[in-house]
């Protein structure tokens, strides 16, 4: 036990420092590309052994960890202000500061010092780890050959590689630790680590915009950390244990300590990007691709719904819980609306990512077993979904120079394997039998009794099925037999395949992730209510898998039949200047083919509806705490 | 065996019923039109020539698609007629909702490009509907289950007349007539010139009809589970609301998807509400 | 944000006519539209080289399917007036029914196809269906369903005899009846007001100054009609043109379905009009013209232009033709930007647009 | 809204307008001018036909005795018929019928004075 | 009326707010032409006559007072080979003809010259 | 079974699709009057379908000219096969009064076979019948012929 808990949450520390010191490309590659095979083994060896309620790391060379971990707090917050002065933002000297003197005030005054077990796991745990080692690591890998690549582009003198890959992989030590924890002050600290990882990754380029969204993203965490930090007091203060265990089992506890939980939720709000925070999610674009995949899919976004998720005992029948499902609920509509009104791609990715992570909030807040389930599924498929789709983007952009979709029209022409990668990443977000689409389902049953959160997840669902659609079917194109394929480096194409394969094997065995990991989880003593299981029979979905899969056998042995049918132009209106959708125009002149999706700018523009978006996000927010009193 | 039975008149009965449907609702409009019409088979007989005529299609996604798009339809009328859970009926189908569009969106034709946003537009003003009136369905009965639904006392028609409106809406909408039948359409006259189905031809054509074929079936399934208590009452009330849709076709202009989701979300989602609230009272 | 481009024409299903139109789009929204001609350009002005003037008036008559019959008065009249010819009245008066039952026909068709334009097809079946008693007064009076041929130089060939005046009178009065029936939806349907009312405006002084003609002037507030000169048999009637103020495509819908009533009205004036005694249907002619002429008449679409040069042999000089179709594009491109994309057929409609008069 | 309500139920319960051609043939107009006919026999090439035809479709040899007019170019408008002295060309009320091929009229002639026997040829 | 004035007397008609009828042009030697201008006012057609125009020479274009004339000079473009200067919107004979006629044609079918 | 099934459809709906190649409009409004309750062609399945890549048969009216010839063309090699092409009128068949004009081409066989012609001018809606019928027989031979 004790050596896997170190591997997962030590190693990391380890090799970052390691990339950091040994300057060497391939010290950094062989460091990076073991660390993340030796992570994935043993996030599955925990796995297999199981839960556990209790586990504390004891003392490193005489001092308690505990007291290791404090000081290492302190200084985290140190380097934090020291950011905040640098970069001249009042924000976060504030927030910091608040947190410095609150930290101490509950450190050193409020909180008496019993032991508490650092760790715990349960099986929702057990499947952060799972996600944040193998595909992180996977992310990790596939950023070796795209920094060097990026480097080149951007023709940088001395790389600044080791830096990058020291935030990189540090960062999946301090996920590792963050869903691990059981003794609130370990969890604050790995929060706080995140906060400044990706802070010092969003701004890894350097430019101007680089830092100013970096500075946004910290001053923002800043502030949900000042909510952590007051909630920890507050929830404190009415169960007098540091340990969440103690927290959940206890239940909701009174108007105080319930404030507690939802200032702590507030913080994981803030984490996870939920409106009206969203910009610094969408600000942290700026990055390099890997930082965004990272962020998106398997860590920081996710540290922020995991703690919503694991706090939920503690709201469970409150009205509480009912706001925050419809935050949740409202995340995921107005971000899928403003998806709709993007054509950059990332910021698609972006947007596409705050609303399921709000369906995830929604599943939390409605605190039903089989709502938990669906959060716990979404989790799953979207981190592997979203990872693949964002490598994608990376590596398309990489060669076609555009992240905009409208750029990748037809993209199958030039890049059929990435592109194919990317469609059926796309489809994976979006239609059965894929793990996401089966944790929307059963949100939206688990949803159905409770009115306003189903309007927006009626609303949200349709809308998602449009930026998606058009994105996955504009990347559809002609080849003509015979032109060449595209040519990556092994390290970007692995991790792309392996996560393809992912998405669509692991959707194949929802039943049995269902059965094994989730199910005896609800009825354990954390989460038990009287267990009713989801409608998702194991027949529903391999029935759906077999019928889907033969039907797209069938469907790609048509597809076949292209080449030998005889080539017409599109319908042109019977102008067309030869098969590639130009024509003969006014005055004789040749006219290229163009074509622009539907943004309904008038409806869905980013500007005004961003404005909207934030007022309700915010009114949301504080009906959400102040219903905790 | 009973669920052979039901699996074959999901998969093989419909579709043809839904053919003849075809022939009947363009008999019937011709005669709206003081016009004599074609023979009652004349949708069977225009999906055989399909069959047998040339294909022709811009590259292999859009065969692709096409195929997808019938059999994501054909499951989903298949496990309507299983009895199954109606949202996974419901994901079934957008399955080969996007895949239409995305078959439409994978060629350089800008009008089918156009046809294909269009569509998306519709997609995404009756799904949240249709989402709705499920969840009416489901307070109703108590289960997203047809089983379960079926076993009900008394007609649901009765608790969810507003749910009913609705989803003759969405109805307009999926069998693509006025004023609705913007991104494709029976008739080509139209200036999409069928939009998402322009550069299908021969067979591939007939796949997407035979599709049609089966979400038409599938959707009159779900108003026929509004009076499930008498065979009768049942046929009364599906040929009512079919020959309300060929009327309504018949007697308006074709609007814009700009006023479509102004006003089907504005009408709509106010129905929903005021049937879901008043399914919560009562 | 990319824009779509969209070749609209030349073939295109509710274009009834080869134009062509390159469309870009954003989000719909017309951005930019340039239009293309010359898919039905014949040369037919060059063919006054090759046919004597009396052959010209067939050739005349197939600038257009559809206004065939006005544009051979036009042409006569102008022949005439150079040649100093008059037209007994007997053939002035038939003129005028012909030249209205034209008019009828041709703006119910236009009616029908506008219907199509926004997706209306039982309002086209319903329109085209009352259209065909025109075409069978046409055909049995004068031969064809759409392109009579009865004009020739000095008069006309054909006449009618007492039953088909009174079998005109009823058929016009079934006619008169159904369009009653239909008015309401054309004017005041909920989804055609929707689809048509502030479509494509034009301003009084837009209308004026891009040279609009007909319906589209009309329907702009300017009350300029060419039946007001009083040309041929339309002095004996009693005339007031139909004006509406919108300027939109609703606007010109109105104008024209007024008309259509207001031509069952003339149609009935000059059906009693027509001379008793006198049975003279043509003038003597004589000799081959010599001069220039220029002559407007009101077309369906407006006002057409005849400009004649001859220099007394049997070919023509020159003849020039300027049909209201060619006047009313300019303002057409004026409409077209900024409109929605499912809006373009509606507005090009709604000038009643006529390639084959424009391009002759 | 649904102005066209009425009518369209009344076309519903009344019998379509439809015209059942080509099944039921309804009597021609008579002064339809369907298809030209030529009746060789009086014709005596005297050209005025060919003169006054603005389609300038109808040759006549006066050498060679023949008068031939392509009838796929012939505009059906009845000049000839009504300028020819010996009205030996008439219109028929029915129109012509559709064919694969374009074939030509041609009509052996008889200059005046002179009878032969016409051959008809297609 | 000469080259010269045309503009501004056009201009005049503007002012006095008449309609643009059309422009009408025929030829009156082997390679000159009339050109007339017509315009309407209360019914009554005025006509501005261009006379005795070489068809070399370029005219100027009204299309900037009207812009309704542009159609009518791109049609002269095409059938006379006229040129015209400032023209708005120039099509360059390509109005109706294409390639495939060689001739300008309605003088006398001399060949076209190659456009600039 | 399917495929005497398919090929006795094949005349039993013949959708077509009417391209106007320069005509007058006089052919062109008597095709669409085809379409409307006193004609009613759909009696006979036809549908006018407006897109080259569904129509089973092309019904060309008026003359061809330089500019739509290419057009033309076009349209007729996006029909899928089996197809037909009905010229209508007397443009469509030879150019009709316009044969000698300089921007006309002639008949519609000048670019693309032409399977039935319909004289007129304009031809009347039951001649237009007449010839789709006609259209049709040719139509079957080919298809008959080609096996
Ligand atoms: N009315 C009319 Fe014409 C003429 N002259 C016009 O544009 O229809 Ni064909
Ligand atoms: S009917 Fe007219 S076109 Fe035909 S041959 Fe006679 S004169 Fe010529
Ligand atoms: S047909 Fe009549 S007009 Fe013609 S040549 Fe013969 S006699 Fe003369
Ligand atoms: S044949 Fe006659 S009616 Fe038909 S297009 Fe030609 S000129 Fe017009």
């Amino acid at each position: 036990m004790s050596n896997l808990l170190s591997i997962l949450i030590l190693l990391p520390v380890l090799s970052a420092l390691a990339c950091y010191i040994v300057r060497s490309g391939a010290v950094r590659r062989l460091v990076v590309t073991v660390t993340g095979g030796v992570l994935s083994v043993a996030s599955v060896a925990l796995l297999l052994r199981g839960s556990f309620e209790a586990w504390s790391p004891g003392t490193l060379f005489g001092l308690s960890w505990d007291l290791i971990i404090t000081v290492l707090d302190f200084a985290l917050l140190g380097v934090i202000l020291y950011y905040g002065f640098k970069l001249k933002s009042l924000f976060i000297q504030i927030f910091t500061l608040a947190q410095i003197v609150l930290l101490s005030v509950f450190e050193f005054i409020i909180v008496e010092h019993v032991a508490v077990p650092a760790f715990r796991a349960d099986n929702l745990s057990l499947i952060m780890v799972l996600i944040v080692s193998i595909i992180g690591s996977l992310i990790c890998i596939f950023g070796l050959p795209y920094m060097n690549r990026h480097e080149k582009h951007l023709n940088l003198q001395k790389t600044k590689q080791p830096e990058f890959f020291f935030y990189l992989v540090i960062f999946l030590g301090a996920m590792n630790g963050l869903v691990l924890a059981n003794n609130i002050l370990w969890l604050y600290f790995f929060f706080e680590v995140t906060s400044l990882c990706s802070f010092r990754l969003i701004g890894h380029d350097g430019t101007k915009v680089a830092v100013a969204n970096a500075t946004r993203a910290l001053w923002m965490n800043s502030f949900g950390g000042l909510g952590f930090v007051v909630g920890m007091m507050l929830a404190y203060n009415a169960v007098e244990t540091l340990s969440i265990a103690a927290l959940l089992t206890a239940g909701p506890q009174g108007a105080l300590a319930l404030t507690g939980v939802a200032l702590i939720c507030f913080a994981g709000f803030v984490k996870a990007a939920q409106v009206p925070f969203q910009s610094w999610l969408l600000g942290a674009m700026v990055a390099p691709t890997p930082v965004s995949a990272l962020l998106h899919s398997s860590t920081m976004v996710k540290a922020g719904v995991y703690i919503v998720l694991r706090l939920a005992p503690a709201y469970q029948g409150t009205l509480l819980s009912d706001t925050i499902a419809i935050c949740g609920a409202f995340t995921f509509v107005a971000c899928a609306a403003l998806a709709i009104g993007q054509s950059n791609g990332k910021k698609i990715l972006a947007y596409s990512t705050i609303s399921n992570l709000g369906l995830i909030v929604a599943c939390a807040g409605l605190n039903t077993p089989l709502a938990i389930t669906a959060a716990i599924m979404l989790i799953i498929f979207h981190a592997v979904s979203k990872s693949l789709l964002f490598l994608c983007v990376g590596t398309i952009e990489q060669e076609i120079g555009s992240r905009d979709i409208e750029d990748m029209r037809g993209l199958y022409e030039r890049m059929p394997r990435t592109s194919f990668l990317a469609i059926t990443g796309v489809l994976t977000m979006l239609l059965p039998p894929f793990g996401v689409l089966l944790g929307k389902w059963m949100a939206i049953e688990a949803a159905a009794g409770s009115i306003w959160v189903i309007i927006m997840l009626a609303l949200g669902s349709a809308l998602t099925v449009v930026y998606w659609a058009r994105w996955g079917g504009g990347m559809m194109g002609s080849r003509k037999p015979g032109q060449p394929s595209e040519s990556l480096p092994l390290l970007i194409n692995l991790p792309l395949m392996l996560l393809c394969i992912g998405a669509v094997g692991l959707s194949a065995a929802t039943p049995a992730i269902y059965a094994n990991l989730i199910q005896p989880m609800l009825s354990s003593a954390a989460l038990a209510v009287n267990t009713t299981t989801g409608s998702l029979g194991a027949f529903a979905v391999y029935g759906l898998y077999i019928a889907l899969g033969l039907g797209l056998f069938v469907a790609f042995r048509a597809g076949r039949r292209a080449p030998v049918l005889r080539k017409v132009g599109p319908y042109m209106g019977g102008a067309n200047l030869g098969e590639d959708g130009s024509f003969n125009g006014p005055m004789n002149q040749p006219v290229a083919f163009g074509a622009g999706n539907l943004y309904l700018s008038e409806l869905f523009g980013e500007q005004k509806l961003t404005m909207w978006v934030n007022i309700a996000g915010a009114a949301l927010l504080v009906l959400m705490i102040g219903g905790g009193l | 065996m009973k669920y052979v039975i039901l699996a074959f008149i999901g998969l093989v009965v419909a579709p043809l019923a839904g053919g003849l449907l075809a022939g009947i609702d363009r008999r019937i409009t011709a005669r709206l039109q003081s016009r004599q019409g074609p023979p009652i088979r004349q949708a069977l007989y225009d999906v055989l020539k399909l069959f047998g005529k040339e294909g022709l299609a811009l590259n292999k996604w859009q065969i692709i698609c096409a195929w997808v798009y019938l059999i994501a339809a054909a499951l989903a009328c298949t496990l309507f007629f299983l009895q199954s859970d109606l949202l996974l009926i419901f994901f079934v189908q957008a399955v080969g909702a996007v895949f239409l569009v995305m078959g439409a969106m994978a060629g350089r034709s800008p009008y089918s490009q156009v046809g294909a946003q269009r569509e998306l537009i519709q997609v995404l003003t009756y799904e949240p509907l249709l989402v709705l009136v499920f969840v009416c369905m489901y307070l109703a009965a108590g289960s997203f289950n047809i089983s379960d639904i079926l076993a009900v006392e008394s007609p649901l028609l009765a608790q969810l007349p507003l749910a009913y409106i609705v989803l003759t809406y969405i109805l307009t909408i999926k069998l693509r007539k006025s004023p609705f039948d913007f991104s494709t359409s029976h008739h080509g006259h139209q200036e999409l010139v069928k939009g998402v189905l322009t550069e299908y031809s021969g067979p591939y054509l007939a796949l997407t009809e035979v599709a049609h074929w089966y979400e038409t079936v599938l959707l009159l399934g779900v108003c026929a589970l509004f009076w499930t208590t008498n065979w009768l009452w049942m046929a009364v009330l599906l040929m009512a609301t079919y020959f309300l849709e060929l009327v309504i076709d018949n007697t308006m202009a074709r609007m814009t998807w700009r006023w479509m989701l102004k006003y089907v979300w504005g009408i709509g989602l106010a129905m929903s509400v005021v049937n879901l609230i008043w399914l919560y009272a009562g | 944000m990319a824009r779509t481009v969209i070749p609209f024409g030349p073939q295109h299903p509710v274009l009834p006519e080869p134009i062509h139109l390159k469309l870009v789009v954003e989000d719909e929204i017309v951005k930019e539209a340039v239009p293309a001609l010359g898919y039905v350009h014949r040369g037919l002005e060059m063919l006054v080289a090759k046919r004597d003037y009396h052959q010209m008036i067939q050739v005349c008559e197939r600038v257009c399917g559809i206004c065939s019959m006005i544009h051979a008065v036009c042409y006569s009249q102008t022949i005439e007036e150079m040649m100093g010819i008059e037209v007994p009245k007997r053939a002035q008066v038939l003129r005028v029914i012909w030249s209205e039952l034209h008019r009828m026909h041709s703006h119910l068709l236009w009616l029908g196809l506008f219907a199509d334009a926004f997706g209306f097809e039982a309002l086209f079946m319903q329109i085209w269906k009352i259209r065909e008693r025109i075409l069978d007064i046409n055909e049995a009076t004068a031969g064809n369903r759409v392109i009579v041929s009865v004009n020739v130089i000095g008069g006309v060939r054909a006449d009618l005899n007492p039953e088909q005046r009174d079998w005109i009178e009823s058929e016009l009065k079934i006619i008169e009846k159904e369009l009653k029936e239909i008015q309401s939806t054309v004017l005041n349907d909920y989804t055609v007001k929707a689809r048509t009312v502030g479509k494509g405006i034009l301003t009084y002084e837009q209308a004026w100054e891009l040279g609009a003609a007909g319906p589209t002037l009309r329907g702009s507030g300017v009350k300029s009609d060419m039946r007001m000169l009083k040309y041929g048999g339309y002095k004996l009637l009693d005339f007031e043109p139909v004006v509406e103020t919108a300027g939109d495509s609703w606007a010109r819908a109105a104008v024209r379905f007024r008309e259509v009533l207001q031509s069952i009205d003339l149609v009935r004036q000059a059906i009693a009009k027509i001379p008793r005694g006198d049975r003279d249907l043509a003038a003597k002619v004589k000799g081959n013209p010599e001069g220039e002429a220029f002559m407007r008449v009101e077309q369906p679409r407006g006002e057409c232009v005849y400009y004649i040069k001859a220099s007394g042999k049997k070919n023509l000089d020159r003849m020039r033709i300027r049909t209201p179709t060619f006047a009313n594009v300019p303002p057409l491109l004026a409409m077209v930007p900024n409109c929605e994309l499912a809006d373009v057929p509606v507005i090009v409609l709604s000038i009643d647009p006529c390639i084959s008069c424009t391009e002759r | 809204m649904l102005y066209l309500t009425p009518s369209v139920l009344k076309n519903m319960v009344k019998k379509p307008a439809t015209r059942n051609y080509p099944f039921a043939v309804r009597e021609p107009f008579d002064h339809y001018r369907g298809e030209l006919v030529i009746n060789p026999e009086d014709c005596i090439l005297c050209g005025s036909c060919m003169r006054k035809c603005p389609s300038l479709c109808i040759t006549v040899d006066k050498k060679a005795e023949t008068w031939e007019c392509d009838p796929y170019a012939c505009i059906y408008c009845g000049h000839c018929v009504s300028v020819c002295p010996t009205h030996c060309l008439s219109m028929k009320n029915v129109h012509r019928a559709p064919a694969p091929q374009k074939v030509l009229m041609s009509e052996k002639g008889h200059p005046p004075q002179k009878k032969k026997k016409a051959a008809e040829a297609e | 009326m000469t080259r010269d004035n045309l503009v501004s007397e056009v201009m005049n008609m503007k002012n006095e707010g008449c309609r643009f009828v059309t422009m009408s042009t025929v030829l009156t030697a082997e390679d000159a032409v009339d050109v007339l201008y017509h315009f309407e006012k209360d019914f009554e057609v005025t006509h501005l006559r261009l006379a005795d125009q070489p068809l070399a020479e370029p005219v100027p274009s009204i299309s900037g007072v009207y812009f309704c004339a542009m159609l009518a000079e791109n049609e002269l473009r095409d059938l006379f080979g006229m040129r015209f200067t400032g023209l708005v919107l120039d099509f360059n004979r390509t109005l109706f003809l294409d390639e495939e006629v060689t001739t300008v044609p309605l003088v006398n079918n001399c060949k076209i010259t190659p456009t600039n | 079974m399917f495929k005497s099934l398919i090929k006795n459809s094949r005349a039993k709906s013949p959708w077509i699709m009417h391209f106007d190649c320069g005509s007058c409009n006089g052919c062109d409004i008597e095709v669409l009057a085809c379409l409307t309750p006193l004609y009613d062609v759909e009696r006979f399945g036809v549908v006018n379908v407006g897109n080259p890549k569904h129509a089973d048969v092309l019904l060309v009216t008026g003359t061809v000219n330089h500019r739509n010839k290419k057009v033309l063309k076009n349209l007729y090699d996006q029909m899928p096969e089996p197809k037909a092409v009905i010229a209508i009128g007397a443009c469509g068949a030879t150019g009709g009064v316009f044969r000698d004009a300089y921007n006309v081409v002639g008949g519609v066989d000048k670019v693309i076979p032409v399977d039935v012609y319909v004289p007129g001018c304009p031809a009347k809606p039951e001649a237009i019948i007449d010839g789709v019928v006609e259209g049709l027989k040719k139509f079957q031979q080919k298809v008959e012929q080609a096996g």
